[in-house]
């Protein structure tokens, strides 16, 4: 399974914070990943802003990569605390 | 030293406990952040925070601060969870036997826990909610250490 | 807001009383000075004022940083008498808005203490007493804001 | 009379930390009572000193004033707290 983490804005965009689901069909790497939740939960591009990040296993990606299916995927919007 | 907690926590006793740690730095730096907000214009500020990653995030900070200036110890307090206003979001301490290095590794560890650190700020107010996000200062702020 | 004082003080209840008064500001930066020292190296640390003067200076100081810096207020508190190793000789505390402006009207200040303020230190060891005075990175840091 | 006060390591060389005293014949300004002082205790010109400073009635002077035998005198060595 994997395990989605949306944060920030994203969590009302995605209206939910979390969800755990087995690679769709037709889905193997990051990029048609987002382009299938996009279309899931109406996000209207939301995940392919620029400047939202994407961590895979908590490490951050830099390019698109294949999915095997039980990665924890975290998307970041601007982070920032203090 | 890192902690990141989603209760309250007192700034002056913590501060006082870092400092017994350190009498032998003689210089102790120090941040507070507070909830900002004219009451009636934010009623609360809810932080969230990536477990695990936050975390490694800013020890990683702390290591490069530990790196580029001679301290004896470094102290992050972050608050994640709901505060209102008033209420301490972040203390950071530096110890050092120098003075300019404890000023600029405490005023380092701001500029990253304003713009790279792993948090999201829920602002409510009465007119509904808002995601606050780094300021441009924030960023100019952050790039003088690069 | 300054104290000249010949009993210890507790900076952290200090500097505790002093947010609480300055909620608004948001951003609150600390200095924390303590007697350093290698036990056995410094066994006491006496500090001389020249009352009136030292004071007025110190005001003068705090003015010149709310001039120069978008301040909601500032604390200096700073000891006189007879202190041992450990001990805090001076606690400095700014509130604003801005993060900036805090710590470098904090750095500011404590500058001014290390240089300018009429303060005369008698540090004691086991080979006798000597005066201690400013050294040239004192002069330097101060310097900086001229 | 005249209240004078050493700061610092003056009070050692000076044995003292204060004293008062009319002013004494032949002098009318700082500059012959610290010549008047550094005889009287012995200081070897630490009065003298560039960096010492003077202060008349709790202001710093710049140069040489002329006294008329009831002012505050303060002798301040180099100054630093922290």
């Amino acid at each position: 399974m994997l395990k989605i983490y949306y944060f920030g804005r994203l969590s009302d965009r995605a209206g939910r914070r979390e969800e755990s689901l087995a690679l769709p069909v037709g889905v193997n790497s990051v990029s048609t990943l987002k382009n299938w939740l996009d279309t899931k939960h109406g996000l209207g591009g939301a995940l392919q802003d620029k400047s939202v990040k994407t961590m895979i296993n908590q490490s951050l990606i830099h390019k698109d990569i294949v999915l095997q299916g039980d990665e924890e995927i975290g998307f970041l919007p601007p982070v920032g605390g203090g | 030293m890192l902690e990141i907690m989603d209760t309250p926590f007192n700034p002056g006793e913590r501060l006082n406990a870092f400092s017994e740690k350190c009498k032998d730095a003689g210089a102790i730096a120090s941040f507070i952040g507070l909830v900002r907000g004219q009451k009636g214009e934010v009623s609360e500020l809810r932080l969230e925070s990536y477990p695990g990653v936050t975390e490694q995030g800013i020890e990683q900070a702390i290591e490069q601060a530990k790196k580029r200036w001679p301290l004896t110890t470094a102290l992050v307090i972050h608050r994640i969870g709901s505060m209102g206003v008033g209420e301490p979001i972040v203390l950071v301490a530096t110890a050092s036997k120098h003075r300019r290095a404890a000023f600029e590794s405490c005023d380092f560890l701001m500029d990253y826990l304003k713009t790279d650190a792993v948090f999201w700020k829920h602002q409510i107010g009465p007119d509904g909610a808002k995601w606050i996000e780094p300021r441009e200062q924030d960023y100019q702020d952050k790039n003088r250490w690069s």
